[in-house]
């Protein structure tokens, strides 16, 4: 009768890979270590301690030292706790957050509770592991790429970043929607301070501003979601709410939609708008690419690896709810397939490395909302973790390039980065992650994306998304490719940014220095001084790109090593691997169904061609995949003598306005600027307006009738003892008139 | 109301008076406070002005009478002595008040005091 | 006895400052709100936190006692949290005007404690008329701080906000008479024990009011809102506190939105929703929607201020349409999370005033136009002013997120559609309400991020004439001379960046923030009781709509069918 | 007739001192001839103790003769300070300097003693019993005034605020003897207890009902209401500042005082003309007819005062307008009535009014004190009035008393709590309210709205502005002035605090006695604590039988 009922009752009993996870009954929650606590505490305390070195200023690394190791025993916790508590559900309570409670009109007590506490599953250990794992590889990437800044600047890096970890932490392992919502928008505001982190750069403020309103936009319907859940299950905890979704779910399998109430079947959709905007989905993903003018390793971190994932790990989190509701896994298919396609599209046409990277990362995200809407939690959890990894290498082998040359990250600037001195690694990080990305075969990237294709193809009526994601996977590894034989090899050539931020720019966030340019300059805007400035101090040619350090060279090493490893997650264990192993003893479980028949069988109910996707779509993604790296190849590596044109200049005519549309990311950002920002504005002038005249020139009206009044009586008091007289007896008579006809109608 | 103001006036006095009804003396002194008002209120010397102020104390004085008489009983003729009393009292005011004011201005028109107004 | 001597001490120092001289007076009011704010640490220490609906620390003293009067004084958890907030901005008042007055010290500083105490008495108030009588008083100190130490239009904007507040509160004494009135003619023959005496106890006013029939207390409700709704202020009577708060002087801003505008909402919880029940649910969704305009109008009228603190002030007005819109939800979690507001918009954005009286300190214009990328020139500002901004967002963690969030959810659990789910109270509130005024969330995040991005963060633009301490040397001198702080400032005793005095100003407020953020659980705890009590009344309300007389409940046998009929048809005149 | 002589008592203690004052007033000797104010202060003085201590009244209202005696006499006192040295100023510097002593140009006698007259005439109007006397009480209160004000001051202001005050004056006494006539043609007496016997069992005919209402109009000329309210600024702003606060006091006192008496000769029990919300099954009201007069004439008179006194630029004025707005104050008093027999302070509007006139009269005499505190040099070298906010600029910084009175009586009168004022007009809501009048309370509400503006002002001048900086006023060399305001302001804040006692005598004062014309309500049950109350009534009442 319906698409996700159908889907449902196709996909469900192939889904129970697992037996035991198939027919094991909920399994009671249990108590949690008090050291869980520490796990997001630990990053809470670097960021205090990065505070306490920005007051007493310290001039020294210590600040990113402090972060690091805080975030490395942080990230050994992480990995003891998984060994404890994956497989079972935990609940530690840190201490009682909110608990409120009342007598409803049947008498019943009823409470919101919230309390700081966390839940401990295989989900939160396997969101948690890449978590703290990368972030405490960054931060030490970081410790060196932030050096330029060391001062006050350093330390507001460093705070930040550990916020952003303890938010994070919150996020995932916060045991009701509350302290989600808490990790939420902590990410988010980290998210801001941090693109902002070149505050002097309007562009940067700017954007840290959009992240956050977008972000915003996504958070009301996240915390509607919130109220909507605590309405109808009268409790924000998971060990509650999943529960009790449990119910409605066999109706759902059974496709009687029609008896779980609307208000449960709403709870999703909502939720899903959170997920939107944090996960930077159409149509709120227009902040991302933006959010690139934060700093690298913040790119990394939060904007590929792990905050952007908040989305899919809410929907994985809540995944029963999603299961019970009619439209909302197929809103989630769409939306991500959708926007798969349109960020591959504008990454294709950008030339900028780090925003083809930012499109990139909502392209990829855009597959993970897809495998959830398709019904593969286990799919989307995993393209979560080896994206995480093969992204960040990529964010940072881009940031390595931006350190090194000055800020430059025009591909059309820069040839054959990869064959200079000191630069191999760099090189090969992003080699490694570029076939990631593309899914080529047997990394890591294929197996996660190869998930998702084929249980596109098997799940009923979701076909049209599974072409959508193989066009997208084609041109994915177009671009990415793309960007690694223009920049990587070729002729070696390059132009150096105007940004020379390695050398002197102590300008950043240091307080002290932050106004030479004005007794210099006068008014220009700061970071155009720094750029004039030092663009003619190092002259032509004479500029020497840096190869980076030992610390940038390590960490993009290690990721390296752990982009390729997590291919072998897949085969760890059966039937999925690893991923699916943690997944399905989590939340985001498929849960079982009792009474039919389970196995392989079911994967027969979509087919790809007639054939069974799961077999063939291996062969079919890679090659859709060595498709795109061939035509980058011959588009952008062949022939090409400068670092400036390639054989791709010469399609761009043939394509008509396409690639100047596509150039200008459609137009999304001067769409919405049309149609919400610039209204709004307008509506916000005349509200002030009306404010000034209207409302309150009404209040100044009523202030002004006494006034008027008094003005208006002033020439009856004219000083002529006449006309007091004559006005004395007009209002003797007047009021013996009004006497007299009270007499008459009897009063 | 009106009907029971006509009954009233109809009623003679309880003791003939020459066919002089109650109304009669009563239209008299509405008379003499109209004439005394509107003296009031068009003249403009303060002498006369103050005439006219006399007028309508007699006015009250003879309804008082009439009354009094109506009644049958003696207090509104006593009240009547007392209001010629204070009259007395006031004219002696009024023209210690107009010889002051002559003194100021060489004239009694009373619109020659308009100093003070708004 | 606490109560009172919180009252007291500052009325008396403010005595002392006026006799002594004027050197001494800024040391005075520290002495005065310091003493005041130990009182008070002790009045919260004998508060009996495990009762804490009840009223406590009462005390009485016969005051005319011909007009019924008496100086009364009790407090619940409510009004002893308001106290603190009350009793902790006052040292921080004082503190951070003693550079910023420099004249008429003595003036300044006694109104800033006849203005303490007047604000204490109206939260521990237990009598109308000397609640009423706190409440008008607060307006002459106010008065007088902004009509002498405010900017340039100070005497418009003091007169303008006298006038506005005080006709409006006229409006609701006449309210509050009239159940005098009622409780003492009334009220005799049905089992009310206070009834028939002639008395202005709020309990026992209380009782009197509920009892009305429904149509009396919607007027009820009318007069009462006249008074409270400008104080509040609820849009469309709004418009005195941006002009207030524009001209007045940094303390004074920080007293007017963190303690004179919770009078209003204050007034709110302890008169009308208590006392008018019935009428609260019929005109609920009447004040949520002006509420909610109010978030959205408020808010996108910030979003297009040049003068920070009219920013800041408008978004009051958005702010506190949260915490009305959570009292109109009628129900624990939105009641809870208004009170709450109260104390924590306090915390936030009068802090928010102090960072920008700071700056208009060192710089003399609030104007964004002139100011600009403040992060490079003062940084620890700029850190405390961003920390306060995401506070005011409503932040999760920090303290404006817990009562936002509860406001809204009170609001949405108000929907008529889920009365019987579990979460759902009923109500007629709801989802599009709560969606609304949700926007407002996103409006904040706007018209701050605004202020924020335009003032703390960009490039450096200080007004002319103040430039910045110069090197001469351009760029390769400049290095590692930083730190030059108030080199080359005319503006005497202040550094370029915040002293000791101002951080330990803004210290205890962000503390707050953080900890009322992270634990406000005590304090909910200790809110639940006194809002409970409050939702039960509106509870029996509710259930019995066909019975105006709430007091036929207690007598079932006297609801005669004609009176009945009456009161029905009243209840649906009161809905005009 | 002896006991008689007993009532009147501090009338009669006044008199004596009036008289000795104008002996005194002639002497040749200046400090004897100066001694007439403080004689005339103990004179009533001495009035009020009597007045305190002496037995109830024997009128329609027997409580209130000895509160008003009281009032008028203490208030008198304040009054007495403030005017010292409004009269032969130059007479007495003359002879200072040496100049033969004339008794022809010394005018202390005369003005001491019309003064202490027109406050013996509201005390007999407090205790008047009869029409005649009534008028002659109210003609007594009158009279002196006119010359009052003609002499205040050497300028010709006074002499046009003398015959504007003196001319209408007597078109208003006119109207009244004329309602006083008819009401006697009505119902046959001129004695209040027959009168008011004569309307309760025959109702109010067309005749008293024209009296009353002629009657009504007429007196509240003295209490400055419209439509007889036109006269009030210029008079007030050409006499000299102490006798306008006499004038806004005294003539007002007695107008209350009368218009009391003639309503209480038609009760405020008339069951079922009441048409106000059906919620009030009291029906204690005036009859329809007097109700909606006095309704439109307060609510025209507070309005019309207020809206007057916002556009006004001399304080003078300013206070003659507002002095009209109380007036329509307190006829929302009037208008509730006494409320139930036996009823409380809160409930009765009489009491209200009586109290408000206390309070008003405390409140008016520190404000005028202010102004009459100051002055300038005019142009011709003699000292003249302030008559500009300029003038009081700073008041608070250069005279801290003066400018404090003027601040705590302003906002007093403005209604701020916690000062008199506010706990003077609460009254008069709970009143108006008890009586159903709400919406005239609303409109009073929003009046006392309106006046803060122009009291706001007041208080701002003095408190927040900087002094002028030109010449600045001087202090009138006349320490009793601004003792007297002094006093008003300490009354002020005291009053609010300890009022009670005051309240209560109002309360007894404005009791109508029990068993008057119409028997009360059965089902209204009279409340224990007031049990004296109920003796007092019963003793006048008896009283009256005797008599009869």
């Amino acid at each position: 009768m319906t698409i996700a009922s159908d889907i449902l009752q196709a996909v469900l009993p192939a889904m129970l890979g697992a037996p035991d996870a198939a027919h094991a009954p909920i399994q009671p929650v249990g108590a949690g270590a008090w050291w869980i606590g520490l796990i997001p505490a630990l990053p809470l305390l670097s960021c205090i301690l990065c505070g306490v070195c920005a007051a007493i200023k310290v001039k020294s690394k210590l600040p990113a030292w402090l972060t690091v190791l805080c975030l490395g025993i942080s990230f050994m916790l992480t990995v003891w706790m998984f060994q404890q508590f994956a497989g079972g559900r935990s609940v530690t309570v840190a201490w009682e957050w909110i608990n409120l409670g009342w007598t409803d009109s049947q008498g019943q007590r009823q409470a919101l509770v919230a309390n700081f506490g966390f839940y401990v599953d295989s989900l939160t250990c396997l969101w948690m592991l890449f978590v703290t794992g990368l972030a405490t590889l960054i931060a030490l990437y970081a410790s060196e790429y932030m050096s330029h800044d060391v001062g006050a600047g350093y330390c507001r890096f460093f705070a930040a970043f550990g916020l952003f970890v303890f938010s994070m932490a919150c996020l995932v392992m916060g045991d009701n929607l509350i302290l989600l919502y808490l990790g939420w928008e902590g990410v988010g505001l980290c998210s801001y301070l941090l693109i902002g982190y070149f505050y002097k750069k309007p562009s940067a403020v700017a954007a840290a501003k959009k992240a956050f309103i977008m972000n915003r936009i996504g958070d009301l319907g996240l915390a509607l979601g919130v109220f909507l859940a605590f309405v109808q299950f009268g409790s924000v905890e998971y060990k509650v709410l999943l529960d009790a979704a449990r119910p409605y779910i066999e109706a759902a399998q059974a496709g009687h939609f029609d008896e779980i109430p609307f208000t449960v079947q709403l709870i999703p959709i909502l939720l899903m708008v959170g997920a939107f905007g944090k996960s930077a989905q159409l149509p709120l993903y227009v902040w991302l690419p933006d959010a690139m003018e934060g700093p690298t390793p913040v790119s990394a971190l939060i904007h590929a690896a792990t905050m952007v994932t908040a989305g899919v790990y809410l929907i994985a989190r809540t995944y029963p709810l999603f299961l019970v509701s009619e439209y909302a896994l197929p809103i989630v298919a769409w939306v991500g397939a959708l926007t798969a396609l349109v960020a591959a599209t504008i990454g294709m046409a950008q030339f900028d490395i780090k925003r083809i990277m930012a499109y990139s990362t909502v392209s990829q995200l855009g597959y993970m909302f897809a495998g959830l809407g398709v019904l593969t939690s286990t799919g989307a959890a995993f393209h979560v973790f080896t994206h995480a990894f093969f992204k960040a290498s990529l964010f940072l082998a881009c940031g390595a390039v931006m350190h090194g040359f000055a800020g430059q990250l025009d591909l059309r600037k820069l040839s054959g980065v990869g064959f200079m001195k000191g630069w191999q690694v760099v090189a090969l990080a992003m080699l490694v992650g570029c076939l990631n990305l593309a899914g080529f075969p047997f990394t890591a990237g294929y197996f996660s994306k190869d998930m998702i294709l084929a249980e596109a193809f098997v799940t009923p009526h979701m076909a049209p998304i599974g072409w959508i994601l193989l066009l997208t996977a084609g041109l994915t590894a177009y671009y990415t490719f793309r960007v690694f034989f223009r920049v990587f090899v070729g002729p070696k050539s390059f132009e150096p940014g105007d940004e020379v931020h390695a050398h002197a720019d102590h300008a950043h966030g240091d307080h002290g220095h932050g106004d030479h340019g004005h007794d210099a300059h006068g008014d220009h805007a700061h970071a155009a001084d720094h750029g004039h400035g030092h663009a003619a101090g190092h002259g032509s040619g004479e500029f020497h790109p840096h190869a980076p350090g030992w610390a940038i060279n390590f960490v993009l090493a290690a990721l390296t090593v752990l982009s390729i490893g997590a291919a072998g997650l897949y085969f760890l264990g059966d039937h999925g691997g690893w991923v699916a192993k943690m997944v399905h003893e989590s939340s985001a479980n498929l849960p079982a169904v009792a009474h039919d028949a389970h196995g392989s069988e079911g994967h027969a109910h979509g087919t790809f061609l007639g054939m069974d996707p799961h077999k063939v779509m291996y062969y079919v993604s890679g090659i859709v995949g060595a498709v795109g790296i061939i035509i980058a190849f011959g588009l952008h590596y062949l022939g090409r003598k400068t670092a400036a044109t390639a054989n791709a200049d010469k399609l761009v005519p043939l394509l008509g306005p396409i690639p100047k549309l596509a150039q200008g990311k459609w137009f999304v950002d001067e769409i919405y600027d049309f149609l919400i920002v610039k209204p709004l504005h307008l509506v916000s002038i005349v509200f002030a307006y009306v404010d000034k005249l209207l409302v309150d020139g009404l209040v100044n009206t009523f202030g002004w009738i006494p006034r008027a009044f008094g003005s208006g009586l002033r020439p009856l008091q004219g000083g002529n003892l006449h006309g007091y007289a004559v006005q004395m007896a007009g209002g003797v008579a007047l009021l013996l008139l009004i006497v007299f006809l009270a007499s008459i109608a009897g009063l | 109301m009106g009907a029971d103001l006509i009954v009233l006036a109809q009623q003679g006095f309880p003791t003939p008076m020459g066919g002089a009804t109650l109304a009669h003396y009563l239209l008299v002194s509405a008379i003499m406070f109209a004439i005394g008002l509107i003296g009031f209120l068009t003249r403009r010397n303060l002498i006369v002005m103050f005439l006219c102020t006399e007028l309508m104390f007699q006015a009250g004085g003879l309804a008082l009478i009439a009354f009094s008489r109506f009644h049958l009983e003696h207090s509104g003729q006593t009240f009547v002595i007392f209001v010629l009393t204070v009259a007395a009292a006031e004219a002696a005011m009024a023209l210690a008040l107009v010889v002051l004011l002559f003194r100021k201005r060489e004239s009694l028109d009373a619109d020659e005091w308009t100093e003070m107004k708004g | 006895m606490e109560l009172v001597l919180l009252i007291l001490i500052p009325l008396v120092f403010a005595a002392l400052i006026a006799l002594r001289p004027a050197q001494e007076s800024k040391f005075l009011a520290v002495i005065g709100t310091l003493l005041a704010a130990a009182v008070g640490v002790n009045a919260l220490g004998r508060f009996d936190w495990g009762s804490p609906g009840a009223m406590q620390l009462e005390a009485a003293w016969a005051w005319l006692p011909a007009l019924g009067l008496e100086l009364s004084v009790g407090v619940d958890s409510v009004a002893m949290l308001l106290i603190a907030l009350t009793l902790l901005l006052g040292p921080i008042c004082v503190f951070c005007s003693f550079t910023a007055i420099s004249q008429k010290e003595r003036t300044y500083y006694a109104w800033l404690l006849v203005l303490q105490a007047a604000m204490t008495g109206v939260f521990c108030a237990r009598d109308v008329v000397f609640f009423y009588t706190c409440f008008e008083f607060t307006l002459v100190p106010m008065y007088v701080l902004i009509s002498l130490f405010g900017s340039t239009n100070r005497k418009a904007a003091a007169t303008k906000f006298f006038l506005y507040t005080f006709t409006g509160s006229v409006i609701t004494l006449a309210g509050l008479v009239y159940v005098g009135w009622y409780n003492a003619t009334q009220l005799e023959s049905v089992g009310i024990e206070t009834a028939g005496r002639w008395t202005f106890d709020i309990g026992a006013l209380e009782a009197a009011a509920q009892a009305m029939p429904a149509n009396i207390q919607g007027w009820l409700l009318l007069a009462m809102m006249c008074g409270f709704a400008i104080k509040i202020p609820l849009f469309p009577v709004h418009t005195w506190l941006p002009l207030a708060h524009t001209e007045a002087p940094t303390a004074g801003s920080v007293v007017l939105a963190g303690v004179l505008l919770k009078l209003g909402t204050y007034g709110m919880f302890r008169f009308v929703l208590p006392f008018v029940p019935a009428a609260m649910i019929e005109f609920a969704p009447v004040i949520a929607t002006l509420s909610i305009i109010g978030i959205l109008y408020g808010g996108l009228i910030c979003w297009v201020q040049t003068d920070v603190k009219k920013l800041v002030a408008y978004s009051s007005v958005a702010h506190l349409g949260f915490c009305i819109l959570g009292l109109a939800s009628l129900n624990t979690v939105g009641i809870t999370g208004s009170v709450l507001y109260m104390i924590n918009h306090g915390l936030s954005t009068g802090a928010l005033f102090l960072l920008i009286g700071m700056v208009y300190e060192r710089f003399h214009t609030r104007s964004m136009k002139e100011l600009g990328g403040l992060a490079a020139h003062m940084p620890v500002w700029a850190t405390f002013m961003v920390f306060f901004t995401m506070a005011s967002v409503g932040l999760p963690g920090l303290n404006g997120f817990i009562s936002e969030f509860m406001c809204l959810m009170g609001a949405f659990q108000a929907g008529d559609a889920w009365g019987s789910l579990p979460g759902g109270t009923g109500g007629s509130l709801g989802f599009w309400y709560a969606l609304i005024a949700g926007l407002g969330m996103i409006v904040a995040a706007m018209y701050l991020l605004y202020m924020v991005g335009k003032v703390v963060w960009g490039p450096l633009v200080l007004p002319a004439g103040h430039h910045h301490p110069g090197h001469g040397a351009g760029h390769g001198g400049g290095h590692g001379h930083g730190h030059h702080d108030g080199h080359g400032h005319s503006h005497g005793p202040l550094p370029r960046d915040l002293c000791e005095r101002e951080i330990f100003v803004l210290l205890p407020l962000a503390v707050l923030c953080l900890v009322l953020g992270l634990f406000p659980q005590p304090v909910i705890r200790a809110l639940e009781p006194a809002v409970n009590r409050v939702v039960e009344t509106i509870h029996l309300a509710g259930e019995r709509p066909e019975k105006g007389h709430g007091v036929q409940a207690s007598a079932p046998a006297t609801g005669s069918a004609p009176e009945v009929m009456m009161v029905s048809s009243g209840h649906e005149g009161g809905g005009k | 007739m002896n006991e008689k002589l007993a009532l009147l008592v501090p009338e009669i203690v006044t008199f004596l001192t009036t008289c000795l004052v104008m002996v005194i007033g002639l002497s040749p000797s200046l400090p004897v001839r100066r001694s007439c104010g403080l004689l005339s202060a103990g004179g009533l003085l001495l009035a009020a103790i009597f007045a305190v201590n002496g037995p109830a009244g024997d009128g329609m209202l027997p409580g209130m003769a000895p509160y008003a005696k009281a009032l008028v006499a203490l208030v008198g006192v304040l009054l007495v300070l403030l005017v010292a040295g409004t009269v032969d100023r130059e007479e007495d510097a003359r002879v200072l300097r040496g100049g033969v002593f004339d008794a022809l140009r010394t005018n202390r006698a005369e003005f001491y003693a019309f003064l202490l007259f027109s406050l013996t005439g509201v005390m007999l109007c407090a205790s008047a019993t009869d029409l005649i006397w009534l008028f002659l009480a109210l003609e007594l209160t009158s009279l002196p005034t006119y010359v009052m004000v003609t002499m205040s001051t050497r300028g010709t202001r006074s002499q046009e605020a003398g015959v504007k005050y003196f001319f209408l004056g007597a078109l208003g006494a006119a109207v009244f003897l004329y309602g006083f006539a008819l009401i006697y043609g009505g119902t046959g007496s001129t004695k209040f207890v027959e009168i008011a016997s004569s309307i309760s069992e025959n109702g109010l005919g067309p005749i008293t009902l024209a009296g009353m209402v002629l009657a009504i109009i007429g007196v509240s000329f003295k209490i400055a209401a419209v439509p007889m309210h036109f006269y009030t600024a210029d008079v007030y702003q050409g006499a000299a500042s102490p006798v306008t606060a006499f004038l806004a006091f005294v003539p007002k006192t007695a107008g209350f005082l009368s218009l009391i008496l003639l309503l209480s000769l038609v009760g405020w029990d008339h069951v079922g003309h009441a048409s106000h919300g059906s919620h009030d099954a009291t029906g204690h009201a005036l009859p329809g007819s007097l109700r909606l007069v006095l309704w439109v004439m307060a609510a025209v008179t507070m309005t019309v005062g207020n809206v007057m006194a916002v556009v006004q630029s001399s304080p003078k004025r300013v206070l003659a307008y507002s002095s009209i707005a109380h007036s329509g104050y307190m006829l929302v008093g009037l208008l509730a009535g006494p409320g139930d027999a036996g009823a409380t302070f809160a409930h009765n509007g009489l009491a209200a009014v009586l109290f408000y006139l206390a309070a008003y009269g405390v409140m008016n005499v520190g404000a005028f004190a202010v102004l009459a505190g100051l002055e300038r040099r005019g142009r011709d070298g003699r000292p003249v009035e302030v008559d500009s906010f300029d003038d009081l600029r700073g008041l608070c910084a250069t005279r801290p008393m003066l400018g404090w009175t003027l601040v705590i009586s302003s906002l007093s009168l403005l209604g701020l709590p916690p000062l008199l004022g506010f706990f003077s007009k609460l009254p008069l809501f709970t009143a108006g309210i008890a009586a159903g009048e709400i919406v005239l309370v609303v409109v009073l509400g929003i009046n006392s709205a309106i006046a803060a503006f122009y009291y706001l002002r007041f208080a701002g001048v003095a408190l927040l502005e900087d002094p002028n900086n030109g010449p600045q006023p001087m202090s009138a060399p006349f320490p009793a002035r601004a003792f007297s305001g002094f006093i008003a302001a300490v009354l002020v804040v005291a009053l609010s605090v300890f009022g009670s006692g005051l309240m209560e005598a109002s309360r007894e004062a404005a009791q109508v006695p029990a068993s008057g014309h119409n028997a009360p309500t059965p089902e209204r049950h009279e409340p224990g604590p007031h049990a004296d109350s109920g003796d007092r009534a019963e003793t006048a009442s008896m009283r009256i039988a005797d008599r009869n």
